[in-house]
């Protein structure tokens, strides 16, 4: 089976557990526009909150991946698919791949809701010509969260003290999507008097990181699940 | 300056390496011997004998601290990415690799502590502030906390050699986050309104007396850096050894039990 | 002067690290070295 | 037992070290295709680790082994594809139902629609059971859908790690029709169990798996 297919097969297998379950959508949605809600209490002041929009938007994403991750390898960890799959000979780099488009499909949702709620509770404006930037950045953005998500969360599944390994792990390498995926969205969305042009370089960066992690998973996710 | 204090940090060191008989070996006591009057001759020529910067006064006897200890832990890194890249390069090599590169990347995050703490001290007599949003220093600080994550994924339990490989793969993956890391604050900071420091170190030129006390520092850390590799890779290997071991006789006791039954 | 007390303090923490590590390696080099017999020990 | 069948797996002076452990110290072992063998020895006698090295599982550090056609050492993922693991977790999907996670793993290697429907009949899952997710299932169950995945998966040759443990009586019958049926139409089963009683009557070939760093394997009993 070449990996694309199983990539495929995997893909559809986490969000059918996803449709089934519906963790994501009764649990982790509640919880990212919960965090929007309280980024407005904690920093109450209008101005404040509409110039500082996008990384909260980010920032909240980045919580909530945490969450998706830890539950998309719950899911294989459970009752040792994660083993079965690799006794089964499922080649690693379609797991991963698999396993980060389903996980890229769950963000992008989160993304949506998170954005409707920026403009609703912040005052973000969205503008036609900076739209374009907007989905860009956020298409790439959650490619480069889903490779570094799956990466780690592999690494993370089924070892003691997960739960707090993989915030230590993950956190510090999201650190390059968080900036760039900020500045990129401010520009967007004219925050602080960004102009959109101003934010190409960042969707640049973003996607060396989507291509970095990509390929350096692919590679690396075999030796990190085997035994 | 107070000579005396200068002398008592002295002495503590030279107390406790001389004693090493374990992993020690003449080599070792050389090095150990040659590490400590490096740093007894750094502690008194950095903090008395040199002479105040014309510019910065004072406060460049940190400088020696802080770069001498940031030049060592970024080392310690490379040769951790490297050790990791060789386990992983030539799968039927020993676990020495493994075990230099654990040991190389402790030693590398106590050093980055010691060089985010010096450099916050020297910012703050040089610009005011202990901590500025600075490409280099940025990164420096991420790399800190992405090498306790690996000290942390070295010890997540499994066999050696599957501790090994995992630890191997992350120490590459934390190389390849430097780049992006450096190049995304750069970007950030340059886009600012407020032009950023620029790099402070670099911009302090020093000379005579004061550039070999710099030279100095780097030589002594280095030394430091290396006696302590050769003993740390030793006691990893007396530790594996004893793990084994030790299911060894567990499982000699199990099989007398399961020939008599 | 505040000069001092950060210059002391950075040189403190350097020294005082590498003698806290020289010295737990040795010791704990000493205490492993005393419950393996010499052919595990390929430097002696 | 017709020993010229064609063999399944063949292993000579086979060694596996973990760690620095020799776990498996020269095994010499053969299995032709249709046998149920039953490992029989104490905890920590190298069963598992015997189990894991015939799934492709763990490299040889000396000797020769071929396991289903394939090389232990050069075709590893070959020899796992056709292999089927199963310990004490039966990774399978709670979330999912019983259909779907027998499609999905035969979907692995890709069989054929056909060939899930025709492995849910075999274990009798095709009826009400289909449809009800796993996480409702009871333990017996849970077992026999994870064996219809390795049935789905083409597996030749059936590596059980204790599979009767956790059932109760009804639910171990239930196992040992569902092994001999498998055996039936062309499958080889290794069972290892250190219950001796239960297992004895189910395995066509005994061989007891001595702890000692000399895997000694004596007795063609059973």
């Amino acid at each position: 089976m070449s990996t694309w297919r199983t990539a495929l097969l995997i893909a559809m297998k986490d969000l059918r557990v996803e449709a089934r379950s519906r963790i994501v959508l009764v649990q982790v949605l509640p919880f990212a526009g919960l965090v929007m809600v309280l980024f407005a209490f904690a920093l109450d002041s209008d101005t404040v909150l509409e110039r500082v929009s996008p990384g909260l938007i980010w920032m909240a994403t980045v919580f909530s991946l945490l969450i998706v991750v830890q539950r998309s390898f719950g899911v294989e960890t459970a009752d040792g698919a994660l083993d079965a799959l690799r006794v089964a000979g499922v080649r690693a780099s379609g797991i991963f791949v698999g396993k980060a488009i389903a996980l890229a499909a769950q963000l992008l949702a989160l993304e949506v809701l998170l954005t409707v709620l920026a403009v609703v509770l912040y005052r973000a404006e969205l503008d036609a010509d900076g739209l374009v930037l907007f989905v860009t950045t956020v298409l790439v953005a959650t490619c480069g969260l889903a490779f570094v998500g799956t990466l780690y969360g592999g690494l993370a599944a089924g070892a003691k003290g997960r739960e707090t390994l993989l915030p230590l792990l993950l956190f510090p390498v999201v650190a390059p999507v968080l900036i760039g995926a900020t500045r990129a969205t401010e520009a967007a969305l004219g925050a602080s008097g960004a102009a959109t042009s101003e934010g190409w370089p960042w969707v640049a960066l973003l996607v060396v990181f989507a291509a970095l992690f990509g390929a350096g998973g692919t590679l690396a996710f075999g030796s990190l699940i085997e035994e | 300056m107070t000579a005396v204090t200068a002398g008592a940090s002295e002495s503590t060191t030279t107390a406790s390496v001389r004693g090493a008989t374990g992993t020690g070996t003449t080599f070792t006591r050389w090095l150990g011997a040659a590490t400590l009057v490096a740093l007894g001759a750094l502690a008194v020529l950095g903090l008395v004998v040199s002479p105040a910067d014309v510019v910065q006064g004072e406060s460049v006897r940190i400088l020696y601290i802080h770069v001498g200890t940031v030049w060592v832990a970024y080392v310690a890194f490379i040769v951790t990415a490297l050790s990791s890249a060789a386990y992983l390069w030539k799968r039927t090599t020993s676990l020495t690799w493994d075990r230099i590169a654990g040991a190389s990347a402790e030693i590398g995050v106590v050093f980055m502590a010691v060089t985010l703490f010096a450099g916050a001290l020297w910012g703050r007599l040089s610009w005011g502030a202990f901590w500025v949003w600075d490409a280099r220093v940025t990164t420096t600080a991420f790399l800190f906390i992405t090498y306790i994550g690996y000290l942390a994924v070295r010890d997540l339990g499994g066999s050696h050699r599957q501790r090994a490989r995992r630890s191997a793969v992350v120490a590459l993956l934390a190389v390849l986050e430097i780049p992006l890391v450096h190049f995304s604050v750069k970007l950030w900071r340059s886009v600012h309104q407020d032009a950023s420091v620029g790099d402070r170190t670099s911009d302090v030129t020093l000379d005579g007396l004061m550039l070999f006390t710099l030279m100095l520092a780097l030589g002594a850390f280095t030394l430091l850096y290396a006696w302590w590799l050769l003993h740390r890779q030793r006691v990893l290997a007396m530790r594996d050894a004893l793990d084994d071991k030790g299911l060894d006789r567990a499982l000699a006791e199990r099989r007398t039990e399961g020939v008599q039954s | 002067m505040e000069d001092q007390g950060f210059i002391l303090a950075s040189y403190v923490a350097a020294f005082g690290a590498a003698a806290l590590m020289a010295w737990r390696v040795a010791r704990r080099g000493r205490e492993l070295a005393r419950q393996l017999p010499e052919e595990d020990k390929p430097w002696t | 037992m017709d020993h010229h069948a064609e063999p399944v797996v063949e292993l000579e002076d086979a060694v596996v070290v973990l760690g620095s452990f020799p776990a498996l110290a020269g095994v010499d072992l053969v299995v032709a295709r249709g046998e149920i063998l039953l490992l029989r020895g104490p905890n920590g006698a190298g069963k598992t680790t015997l189990l894991r090295l015939c799934a492709g599982l763990l490299p040889l550090a000396r000797g020769r082994g071929h396991v289903a056609g394939c090389d232990l050492t050069t075709q590893r993922d070959a020899v796992r594809a056709r292999v089927g693991l199963l310990g004490h977790a039966n990774g399978l999907y709670a979330d999912l139902t019983v259909a779907e996670n027998v499609r999905f793993w035969g979907a692995t290697v890709g069989a054929t629609p056909g060939e899930v429907d025709a492995a849910l009949d075999r274990m009798d899952l095709s009826r009400r059971l289909a449809t009800v997710p796993v996480n409702r299932l009871s333990a017996g169950q849970r077992r026999r859908t994870a064996l219809a995945c390795l049935v789905a998966r083409r597996a030749q040759l059936w590596l059980l790690d204790e599979p009767h443990a956790g059932l109760d009586a009804a639910g171990r019958d239930e196992l040992d029709a569902t092994l001999r049926a498998a055996v039936g139409s062309g499958a080889t089963v290794i069972v290892a169990s250190h219950e001796l009683e239960r297992a004895g009557s189910l395995a066509t070939r005994v061989v007891d798996v001595v702890g000692g760093q000399a895997l000694a394997l004596r007795g063609e009993g059973g």
